[in-house]
């Protein structure tokens, strides 16, 4: 993770929610070069009735650091016209927006590639931690890392 | 040395950081949370399993063989689940 | 492809340009059980000035039906929430949006291959053709179909 | 049966449609192919490399070999480039 990015991708993390179609069109805007854009969502599911919320925390300037580590690592393994990635924190509940990551290239595979590298590496390498709120009221926990996501991440090696 | 806790390792250490002065016998990260783990019991009981503890060093993930060398800052936290 | 589509697929064939981010929200609009969303987008380029528009000629009809039948085949190989297939005909000039797949699962997996998959049989089998419309006026021709496409199709047999 | 062109197979025939009264001889996609060939030159230029020209029957994409059946619309067009 050395050499410079080629591009300069878009990275945030913030309570508020976020627009995916607004921050697609931002990677679209005004140019000619784009082809492909793909667009990954994730989204707070209730789990059928299980959970009331998700609260996320996260690690205030590494997350920041490392999703831009990340992004950038994407934009040196793929040839992206543009990258957005957005973690929300704090509570959210089922329905509600988590996690954006949008790759804009000249070719769909590129663009494919790129958002899947990016949701493997974020899910097991930047900093935020989801704790389950139960809708019977019981008590809360953390929610266990799964080796599933350790193993989609050798997928890139 | 500022250090940092999150998720389930912050909520059994009991704060969220702390100050340290570190003597010059703790060299790296595994000699770090030996030295966290003698301080109280709610650190011991923390860093109890201790392999399953990730950490970072001046906001860099790194494993527990690694050198603290001019970091200021390290953070201790579980596996990450974001995404 | 002979059993029973498990989710109707919304699939439209339309001149008129369509907005990803409200397609989009369509998916998961009150819904708890969405994780993920995946969303395609492909749209003209003018290749570094070569080209002023991309002509779409379709077999009406023909694209609607063999759309469905694509949109069909992936809901039955993934466990989708919700599948959405628009496809642009007429006239496209570069910036402009062409193709639109948008997958919604539970899981994050069956999002990206589902649309993933879309596009590769989408490429291959339904009745679209692409005349370009060149930026120096010459004679204008026909995309030729890429060997590279037929190969991609068969990832997924 | 209805006959449908698109694309370059439309614009080397020089129409979009047509309605042909075909003979019991013709069974199958190819017999129809070898029929088309005979109209005029420029259907015989339209099907010259026969083997590039994709087909659906009743808007179901089909193989040369497939019998036309109760088939009654035909469409003839070149690989396709959508998406």
């Amino acid at each position: 993770m050395s050499t410079k990015s080629p591009i300069s991708p878009t990275v945030r993390v913030q309570s508020e929610d976020f627009d995916p179609g607004l921050e697609g069109q931002r990677l679209t805007a005004g140019r000619k070069d784009v082809g492909a854009l793909v667009s990954f969502t994730g989204l707070c599911r209730d789990e059928s009735g299980r959970l009331s919320a998700l609260e996320l925390e996260h690690y205030p300037g590494m997350a920041e650091a490392e999703l831009t580590r990340i992004a950038e690592e994407a934009c040196r393994r793929w040839p992206l016209t543009g990258l957005t990635v957005i973690h929300r924190f704090g509570k959210i509940t089922p329905g509600n927006n988590i996690v954006l990551v949008i790759a804009a290239s000249s070719h769909r595979r590129a663009s494919f590639e790129a958002a899947d590298f990016l949701m493997d590496y974020l899910k097991t390498r930047a900093p935020f931690w989801k704790k389950e709120h139960l809708a019977s009221g019981q008590d809360d926990g953390w929610v266990k890392a799964k080796n599933a996501d350790d193993e989609a991440m050798k997928r890139w090696t | 040395m500022n250090i940092r806790y999150f998720a389930w390792v912050r909520e059994k250490v009991g704060i969220e950081e702390e100050t340290l002065d570190l003597p010059d016998s703790v060299k790296t990260v595994a000699d770090l949370i030996a030295l966290l783990k003698t301080i109280d019991d709610r650190h011991a009981a923390a860093f109890e399993e201790e392999e399953a503890i990730r950490v970072a060093l001046d906001q860099m993930h790194v494993e527990h063989d690694e050198v603290l060398g001019t970091a200021t800052e390290a953070a201790f936290f579980p596996p990450m689940t974001g995404g």
